[in-house]
């Protein structure tokens, strides 16, 4: 089967520390560095990693927010990373982006049942009559009552304002959604009504998602498939269950163990493993295996080669000289 | 009343003279000399101290002689530092215009054909740095009046006119050694350098009035320094320029090498002349309204504020300190007879005029008295009361009847000059002040009574000349006074082709020519009461064809320190004898 | 840091450069005729034709330019036979004043600073103090107060203020003298009395703005995280106010307030005007009102100097003051 | 703790009384309405407004014309007769002294002048800076470079000084190229130096707000479903810069009147005979001591409107942006 | 509860704003104390007045709109009580504070160095200036700056964000405070740098036998290092309760609901998750009953107690919870929803 969404070797490097005398750059931040990914129709890809790892860069890349500085990205097998004009007007119906702050995502000038029409508006796809209609049915599929179709974002609150912006990205019946980061502004006992939405919308809807998250906890529940990132790069990539059960490459596993468990017993600090230091500067990446400064495994070889994403035998790859694999 | 000035309503800031509108009628009665009291005599006057002048202008138009042409610069020089040929008596009143050997031993010798002109210098007579004045300086200086690129053609331009010079002469910076020796033949120094002998183009009688003028001044080549020279003129008389910033203050103290000896008029009594600049008019005022300190011994450089008029007129504990009197000007206002050939309009102009109103805002009477001449009363050899059109009120007020009367007779006789005052409009020159952001509607409303429409042309006051000598409006507004005692100095000047303010173009007329013959007649006259005849004459010939509507003969009003003595008005000059004033304990 | 200072002279020098450029353009773009200065009131055509010529205002703006610029840096002769000669750097002759423009600007320049100093150490001193006063007791008395003399001190009109001023402490009640100018050099307390009023008006129209910068720029900081830790930590409220308050809040304003007292350099023109004091201001409104085109290049250009080095100048001193600048 | 997906359990934060939403202008409205001294000042500049806009009706139907001399007014000195300016029935706030104009009537008059040149010279100020802060802001490159950099040239000149220095020339000019001469090319003279000069700083607030709006998420939202450029124009950012504009446009009002006014002070302003506050109080200056009241009527009436439109302004801020903290004076 | 007299104490306490929509009751009678050498975790979603309360705590925002009343005992001390002189002496010495951001808490102009040195200098104002550098040394070597020597002369800004915060953590701890208080110290930071300075802290702690007062909404962050644990609901203390029988039995609805939806993201199925539905209410004129009363499951009907009293405080079980259910009530949710 075709996936629905299809990336490869997909680049974005910013110009950097620009000089303002000659008005060129002296360097570049490798923000996507060479990234691949596949998702099925009514499938969730769950892309995580620490801040700077290039997870929202990615997000702007697949949407052609961001032009990619090379790589292919393929929706529906057609490739859409160099269309333009009309073409890219009808391409971005299919593939539509919830952003991670309900507050600077929602124009605070104009009312929801504005903001929800907008596309509809832009794309023309509904006629003017039906416009309210339309709008009022997003509104219940998400949960909001339709009744506040003129209301404006400050009266709500922040969940359901991030109702408000997965109604939005509805709008076009889009066949993939990139959600990045879409709760993690959200309080605790709100991020699981969002989720659970977000389940419901996919069995209804048959919708895919790219789904962009720094917490490993809450990907672990929406997503088939994990990718794990560090620096720009994939270290680790799987199905959700084989990834969390096993993690192969070092930094999955110290992500996996630095999230802290919400229960005394189990989750106090066993076998925990505590990276030092910070995440480098992507302008300046170390050499060969980019997590290497903080990894405990660290070798020479780690200094030298560039560890490949090797498939691990059980669905997964992994980019790691010294992997963990199961006994 | 000698000298001459243009002024432009009042556009000179700080010109002595407050110059508004008026018009003929009352006859020029006034004495020109109501002096006020103490200040003018010499009662306890004491050698030394400091006399200051305040001054609203942000520095002296000129101190260099050959680019002065201002009758209070003139006199105020002349009386420090500049010394002429002649100069005037320095007494009040009428005793004042009598002419007085100065650098030289008498008022001149002329030929039988009085087209040449000698004068043999005094001894003892020296620059500021000790060095002897001969006539080689005088001869020098006259020599710079015809650098027009230097002096701008500011001063006085008898020279050009006058001396026999053959050829084109250009001044001394850039005459080739030809040119300079056809000048030097035109103005002749003996071998001594005692005498000097000027040879003139035509006969002028009274050319030894001519040589008063500073212009006529020495000028030590030496120390010319060209246009920079009006920064610091090298004296000949009692006082030096010590310092001079534009802008605040001129410093004048006594100069060492001047005798009293060989000086039959400055008879100095302070130490130091202190000029202040850039001064508010209304800080003037006030200052010496109220009299402290150092203002006890200042005089002032323009006039009362007419603001301040009543403060000052109203109450008698000013008695002493201020005066009021004819400046010896006549203001008015030219018609463009290009543009306006239509007897009938120009009348109806003359007799719409508001001229009450307009010396109102100016002032009140204080302003002047309505004009019935361009020639001023204290010219009185050739002053007479002229007949103004009929119908035009003696106390100023408009007769818009007897104007409506003469604008309807234009309709007929001249349809296009009517159409052109009463819808394209009369462009109306005049320099741009506060004052004349007032007088100016006043114009408007009554003319536009009778249907001319007034198009104000404000200009600003540098641009003046510059602006209506390209482009001329259909009225433009000035003021006048004779630079000697003779009519000569104003009718031809002002109303003859040739006379460098006709502003008129009055020779389009064809009254004109016959005009222009007896001008000619009354210059060659050289019977004094023949010729008076002749301008009185002729000044009626101009207003009959109401080629100008005189204004007012001004006057001015001024407040001295309580201190100040000797502080009488000079006539030949219209201001203080400066160099003569004293100060009391 | 030397790299960041030598970019931005670079860039205060470009910018002084297309200023003196555009500055001589306007002027000389203009229908105005210089030549015609030179002239008096019966003066003749040909003698404004000659003098265009000797002047150089007939040569193409570009090679007028040129001129200019070489005077500025070799100095440059004027007039009759070229008798008059202005030494570098010579911005014009006026034929207006007959004097070198240079030094007509030398000499009121000292007069303009006088004024400009005197209320920029007044200004900011009521303003950043009522400001910070106004900051300190938000929401009571002293706060409207402060608060009140800003609205109304913005609403007001410098020259009228002046006129007030002169009004009330002169001619009514005599507190002051008429006010003249004296050089500090000649008699410093006649200086001093000439310039009270011009201070204060001055300082009173420009400190409104700078007391309402000032109290928001305090209450701002004082919101700001590292204010409640350094009280966190145990500082005095006055060390906390002086040390991480104010030097957080004050170095935006201190260096508006390096262009606005440069701006003043180049002519408090209002100012000067109402209290008749013989700076560059008044001198170039004296240029105006003579159409003296040389002056009036001059004075533009000084103040577009006195900005342009001023705005280089707080910029680099931004970055010595605040480190976060320094590195970039 | 039910499984949530479509219900509208959330409680909802405003109180459901009415479905219409307070839009955020509304928002604004309310709080501008609470602050009780911006009020009293919009209805003082209404108060000039209606006066500038009915000026001639007002001054004909009581009898107070502008331009009408009366020489029954003034003593033979020229000066008002009576007390304070020559206060009395027929002349409320006394005469001009040299013509006996009446002072209310020309300052009914003047207060067109004032609010026109400052209405006019705002808005064309304001457009200009807001088209060119949105198009630097916006097209980040050449354009946007060029653009600030001849705002930083602009900046760099002294603004009064020039705005004095080609007064003349450049009024002169523009009659030659058609401008009808007078008061109205000077008028036109001045909206265009204050525009010279004054669209830098809307261009700046433009384009510093433009260049952190467009980095918000909903401008990328609108980009995602293939919004054009138009678009994101007018219908993304400009609702949001509104608010700024007009409390801008407000602050800067007040400051264009006391411009007009300061050049007419030094007399390149408008020409007599038209009235206005600036030429009034140029001329009042010389007799601040015959006549003090002329001096003070026309400046404190200035002051009082340039300090109601600030305060309007300082008002309509607050109420649209309520964390810049002002209190109430 | 521990038993030793209690290092912290806090009765009663009452933090209110004045707003133009009202008064807001960010802190609305809350008491608890804190032993020595223990950590205390404060547990709340945001807009429950956790940052508030420990802002009253220090009287660190003590402005014109602000009102305070109950006690807040140190050492059997009264803080509100204390003149400002004394207050600042507590401040920094006996109780120190950790903030969220570590960047916006550093100021931008000064070294780390000096501002280390100043928290010192404070409190210790006549000590040499080698020995304070020593001291600042020491401090920052023991939070794991690398090369503290050479770093000490750079600015905030030059710092990474994990960097940051453990310059803040030297700063509050170079004077051997008697109590940290910790507001959202990780927050700001990465997951991976989380753990390193949860750790960091509370090694620390057990170094200077310091008590800790965690504020954190996350409940997976109290769980680790945390033994007595406040949640606060709408200004208000929902539940009082050791770590050990928060977790196992708890009894207000709303911290029950809240483990649910934390325990409900560990498990490895996929599915439905638990939530709690609604929304935090707003605090303006917040109704005297129940807070939580709108999104609670567990809510008895509109003419129940829910609806129109306030509940108190009350042992329920292990814990002491805000809630009208009764206890059987509540041990039966326990039952169907915590015991495995």
């Amino acid at each position: 089967m075709t996936p629905i969404l299809e990336v490869r070797d997909v680049k974005k490097y910013f110009p950097s520390g620009s000089s303002r005398v000659l008005q060129r750059p002296t360097g570049q931040v490798k923000a996507v560095d060479g990234v691949s990914l596949s998702l099925q129709k009514g499938k969730t890809l769950g892309v995580v990693g620490e801040s700077g790892c290039g997870k929202s860069t990615l997000a702007r890349v697949l949407t052609r927010l961001i032009e990619p500085s090379s790589g292919s990205i393929f929706l529906e097998g057609e490739d859409v990373t160099r269309i333009s004009g009309s073409e890219l007007r009808r391409m971005r119906r299919d593939i539509q982006i919830i952003f991670q702050d309900p507050y600077s995502s929602l124009n605070p000038r104009h009312s929801v049942g504005e903001i929800i029409a907008t596309p509809l508006r832009i794309q023309k796809t509904v006629a003017k009559s039906e416009e309210v209609g339309r709008v009022k049915e997003l509104m219940h599929l998400v949960g909001l009552n339709p009744e506040h179709f003129n209301r404006y974002p400050h009266e709500f609150s922040g969940g359901q304002r991030q109702r408000v912006g997965i109604a939005r990205s509805l709008a076009l019946n889009p066949k993939v959604i990139v959600a990045d980061e879409p709760v993690s502004a959200l309080d605790v006992s709100i991020q699981s009504q969002i989720l659970n939405l977000m389940q419901d919308l996919q069995t209804k809807l048959q919708v895919a998602f790219v789904f962009i998250a720094h917490d490993l906890s809450v990907v672990r529940h929406i997503a088939d498939d994990v990718a794990v990132m560090y620096l720009g790069k994939i270290v680790e990539l799987g199905p959700a269950n084989i990834v969390y059960g096993h993690p192969t490459h070092p930094y999955t596993k110290a992500l996996m163990s630095a999230v802290p468990v919400a229960n005394p017993v189990s989750g106090r600090k066993i076998g925990r493993i505590v990276l030092t230091g910070d995440v480098p500067s992507p302008i300046d990446p170390p050499s060969g295996c980019r997590f290497r400064t903080r990894c405990w495994k660290a070798q020479d070889i780690c200094a030298s080669n560039e560890p490949e994403l090797l498939d691990r035998g059980d669905g997964r790859v992994s980019a790691c000289h010294f992997p963990e694999l199961e006994a | 009343m000698k000298s001459r000035k243009v002024i432009i309503g009042a556009l000179l800031v700080g010109a002595f003279f407050v110059s508004a509108c008026g018009s003929s009628g009352s006859g020029g009665s006034g004495s020109g000399e109501s002096s006020g009291g103490r200040s003018g005599t010499d009662e306890g006057i004491k050698d030394g101290g400091t006399l200051f002048i305040l001054d609203h202008s942000t520095g002296a138009t000129n101190l260099d002689p050959q680019r002065i042409y201002t009758g209070a610069d003139l006199g105020f020089l002349g009386s420090t530092i500049t010394r002429t040929l002649t100069s005037y008596t320095p007494v009040a009143g009428k005793a004042g215009t009598q002419l007085l050997a100065d650098l030289a031993t008498d008022t001149g010798t002329p030929s039988e054909d009085v087209k040449t002109w000698s004068f043999t210098l005094r001894d003892g007579v020296t620059f500021e740095d000790g060095a002897a004045i001969v006539c080689a300086d005088i001869r020098y200086g006259v020599s710079r009046t015809f650098a027009s690129e230097m002096t701008g053609d500011e001063g006085p331009l008898y020279a050009t006119t006058m001396l026999a010079v053959e050829g084109e002469y250009p001044g001394p910076y850039t005459a080739t050694a030809d040119q300079q020796a056809a000048y030097e033949k035109a103005v002749e120094c003996s071998e001594d350098g005692k005498t000097i002998t000027f040879h003139l183009k035509n006969p002028v009688a009274d050319f030894n009035y001519t040589v008063a003028l500073l212009a006529f001044a020495p000028v030590p080549k030496a120390s010319d320094t060209a246009d920079k020279y009006t920064l610091k003129p090298v004296s000949s008389g009692p006082f030096m320029i010590k310092s001079y910033e534009e802008g605040k203050e001129l410093i004048m103290v006594r100069n060492p090498n001047w005798s009293a000896d060989s000086d039959p008029v400055r008879k100095p009594h302070v130490d130091e002349i202190h000029w202040q600049f850039g001064l508010d008019e209304s800080v003037i005022d006030e200052r010496m309204i109220a009299d402290a300190g150092d203002d006890q011994a200042t005089i002032v450089y323009g006039g009362l504020q007419p603001e301040n008029l009543q403060t000052v007129f109203d109450d008698a504990k000013f008695a002493d300190r201020r005066t009021d009197g004819f400046d010896g000007f006549v203001s008015y206002t030219m018609i463009n007879i290009k543009k306006v050939p239509c007897l009938e309009v120009r009348q109806a102009f003359w007799l719409a005029l508001d001229r009450e109103a307009l010396r109102t805002a100016g002032g009140g009477p204080f302003t002047g008295e309505f004009a019935d001449s361009f020639i001023n009363p204290l010219l009185a050899t050739d002053y007479t009361p002229g007949t103004v059109t009929e119908g035009v009120n003696a106390d100023g007020t408009p007769n818009v009847e007897a104007a409506q009367a003469k604008m309807d007779a234009a309709k007929e006789a001249c349809p296009e000059v009517h159409k052109h005052a009463t819808e394209e409009g009369l462009r109306f020159d005049h320099g741009q002040s506060e004052l004349w952001a007032k007088l100016i509607s006043i114009w408007i409303d009554s003319l536009g009574a009778v249907g001319i429409k007034i198009i104000d042309n404000a200009i600003e006051p540098s641009k003046y000349y510059a602006t209506i000598n390209k482009d001329p409006g259909d009225l433009m507004r000035a003021g006048w006074a004779a630079d000697w005692n003779n009519a000569s100095t104003v009718v031809p000047e002002l109303f003859t082709k040739e006379g460098g303010f006709n502003y008129s173009q009055n020779w389009e007329d064809p009254a004109y020519p016959a005009f222009s013959d007896k001008v000619n007649l009354a210059k060659a006259e050289v019977d004094r009461s023949k010729q008076a005849t002749l301008w009185q004459e002729l000044n009626q010939y101009v207003l009959d064809q109401a080629w100008a509507v005189p204004g007012s003969f001004t006057k001015a009003q001024n407040l001295v320190g309580s201190r100040v003595r000797n502080a009488y008005p000079w006539l030949p000059f219209g201001w203080y004898n400066v160099g003569a004033i004293g100060l009391a304990e | 840091m030397l790299i960041f200072i030598a970019r931005r002279l670079l860039f205060a020098l470009a910018l002084l450069f297309a200023v003196s450029a555009f500055t001589y353009v306007i002027f000389a773009a203009l229908p105005s005729d210089p030549a015609a200065l030179t002239c008096g009131k019966n003066c003749r055509p040909e003698v404004i034709a000659t003098n265009r010529v000797r002047l150089g205002y007939d040569k193409p703006i570009v090679v007028q330019y040129g001129q200019f610029l070489n005077g500025i840096f070799k100095g440059r002769s004027y007039g009759v036979s070229e008798g008059v000669h202005c030494p570098a750097p010579s911005l014009g002759y006026s034929f207006r004043k007959h004097q070198c423009v240079t030094d007509l600007i030398t000499r009121s320049l000292p007069v303009t600073a006088s004024v400009a100093l005197g209320a920029f150490v007044l200004w900011m001193l009521i303003g950043v103090g009522l400001g910070t006063m106004a900051a300190l007791k938000r929401g009571r008395w002293p706060d409207r107060l402060a608060t009140g003399f800003s609205v109304v001190g913005i609403s007001l009109p410098t020259f009228f203020v002046g006129l007030l001023a002169i009004m009330v402490f002169v001619i009514w009640t005599g507190l002051l003298p008429f006010p003249r100018y004296e050089g500090i050099t000649s008699n410093p307390a006649k200086w001093f009395m000439s310039l009270i009023l011009p201070w204060f008006t001055l300082a009173i129209v420009s400190a409104s703005s700078y007391v309402r910068l000032t109290r928001n720029g305090i209450l701002e900081v004082m919101n700001e995280e590292f204010v409640r830790l350094g009280l966190a930590k145990g500082l005095r409220r006055r060390t906390l106010i002086i040390k991480y308050v104010m030097r957080a809040a004050l170095l935006p304003i201190v260096t508006i307030a390096g262009l606005d007292f440069a701006a003043l350099l180049g002519g408090a023109v209002i100012t000067e005007s109402v209290f008749n004091l013989p700076g560059m201001g008044k001198l170039s409104i004296m240029a105006v009102n003579d159409s003296d085109l040389p002056i009036l290049v001059a004075t533009t250009l000084v103040a577009a100097v006195f900005i342009v080095i001023a705005n280089a100048f707080v910029d680099i001193l931004y970055g010595f003051l605040d480190p976060r600048v320094r590195l970039n | 703790m039910t499984v949530s997906n479509t219900s509208d359990s959330e409680a909802m934060p405003v109180a459901d009384t009415a479905i219409v939403g307070l839009s955020p202008s509304r928002l604004a409205l309310a709080r501008f309405r609470r602050d009780k001294v911006a009020v009293i000042a919009f209805f003082v500049v209404c108060f000039f407004v209606f006066i500038a806009i009915f000026a001639p009706v007002l001054t004909s139907v009581f009898n107070l014309s502008p331009y009408a001399l009366d020489r029954q007014a003034l003593n033979d000195y020229g000066n008002p007769i009576g007390y304070f300016g020559g206060i009395s029935w027929n002349h409320p706030l006394g005469v001009e002294p040299g013509t006996g104009r009446d002072i209310l009537g020309r300052l009914m008059y003047g207060a067109r002048v004032s609010l026109l040149i400052g209405f006019i010279g705002t808005i064309v100020t304001t457009g200009v800076g807001l088209v060119l802060g949105m198009v630097s802001g916006l097209r980040r490159g050449l354009l946007d470079s060029v653009i600030t950099r001849v705002a930083d040239l602009t900046l760099a000149f002294p603004s009064l000084l020039l705005i004095i220095a080609l007064n003349r020339p450049l009024t002169q000019r523009l009659e030659s190229i058609g401008v009808p001469k007078g008061n109205f090319a000077r008028m036109t003279y001045i909206i265009l130096v204050l525009t010279v000069f004054g669209w830098v700083y809307m261009a700046r607030l433009i384009r510093g707000q433009v260049l952190s709006l467009r980095e918000r998420e909903f401008v990328e939202a609108a980009r995602s479903f293939g919004a054009s450029n138009t678009h994101i124009v007018f219908k993304e950012l400009l609702p949001n810069l509104w608010a700024q504009v007009i409390v801008f446009a407000t602050l800067s009002l007040p400051g264009y009147v006391a411009v007009e006014a300061s050049l007419s002070f030094l007399g390149i302003g408008l020409m007599a005979p038209a009235a206005s506050w600036g030429t009034m109080l140029g001329d009042s200056v010389r007799y601040y001591r015959a006549d003090p009241t002329y001096l003070l009527i026309p400046g404190v009436t200035l002051m009082i409107l340039v300090m109601a439109f600030n305060l309007m302004g300082d008002g309509l801020r607050d109420a649209v942006d309520p964390k810049s903290d002002r209190q109430q004076l | 509860m521990t038993n030793t007299t209690p290092l912290l104490s806090v009765r009663d306490l009452h933090v209110s704003f004045k707003t133009n929509d009202g008064i807001v009751k960010a802190v609305d009678g809350v008491s608890f104390d804190v032993a020595n050498g223990q950590t205390m975790g404060i547990v709340g979603e945001s807009g429950s007045g956790k940052s508030v309360m420990v802002s009253a705590i220090m009287r660190l925002n003590f402005g014109t709109d602000v009102i305070v009343s109950g006690q807040i005992l140190l050492n059997g001390i009264d803080l509100l009580a204390l003149p400002e002189s004394e207050m600042r002496q507590v401040r920094g010495r006996d109780i120190a504070m950790i903030f969220q951001d570590p960047l916006s808490a550093l100021n931008p102009f000064y070294t780390v160095g000096y501002q280390v040195a100043e928290a010192y200098l404070v409190h210790h104002p006549k000590t040499s200036k080698a020995q304070v550098e020593a001291i600042v040394l020491n401090a920052l070597d023991k939070v794991g700056i690398p090369d503290a020597r050479k770093r000490m002369k750079s600015y905030p800004h030059e710092f990474s964000g994990g960097m940051r915060q453990r310059i803040v953590i030297a700063m509050a701890l170079i004077n051997q405070p008697k109590l940290l208080i910790a507001d959202e110290p990780t927050t700001a930071l990465d997951v991976t740098v989380q753990a390193q300075i949860l750790e960091l802290i509370d090694s620390l702690r057990e170094e200077n036998n310091s008590a800790v007062m965690l504020i954190t909404h996350d409940l997976g962050v109290v769980a680790e290092t945390i033994q007595q644990v406040m949640v606060m609901y709408a200004g208000r203390t929902a539940e009082y309760a050791t770590v050990q029988d928060l977790f196992d039995t708890p009894s207000h609805p709303y911290t029950q609901g809240l483990l649910r939806a934390v325990r409900s993201f560990d498990q490895s199925t996929r599915g439905s998750l638990v939530s709690i539905s609604g929304t935090p209410p707003s605090l303006i004129n917040l109704p005297e009953a129940c807070a939580f009363r709108p999104r609670c499951s567990q809510e008895m009907g509109p003419q129940s107690a829910c609806a129109t009293q306030r509940p108190e405080l009350r042992t329920i079980g292990a814990s002491q919870s805000a809630c009208h259910l009764s206890a059987d009530e509540v041990s039966r949710v326990q039952r169907e929803a915590f015991s495995k």
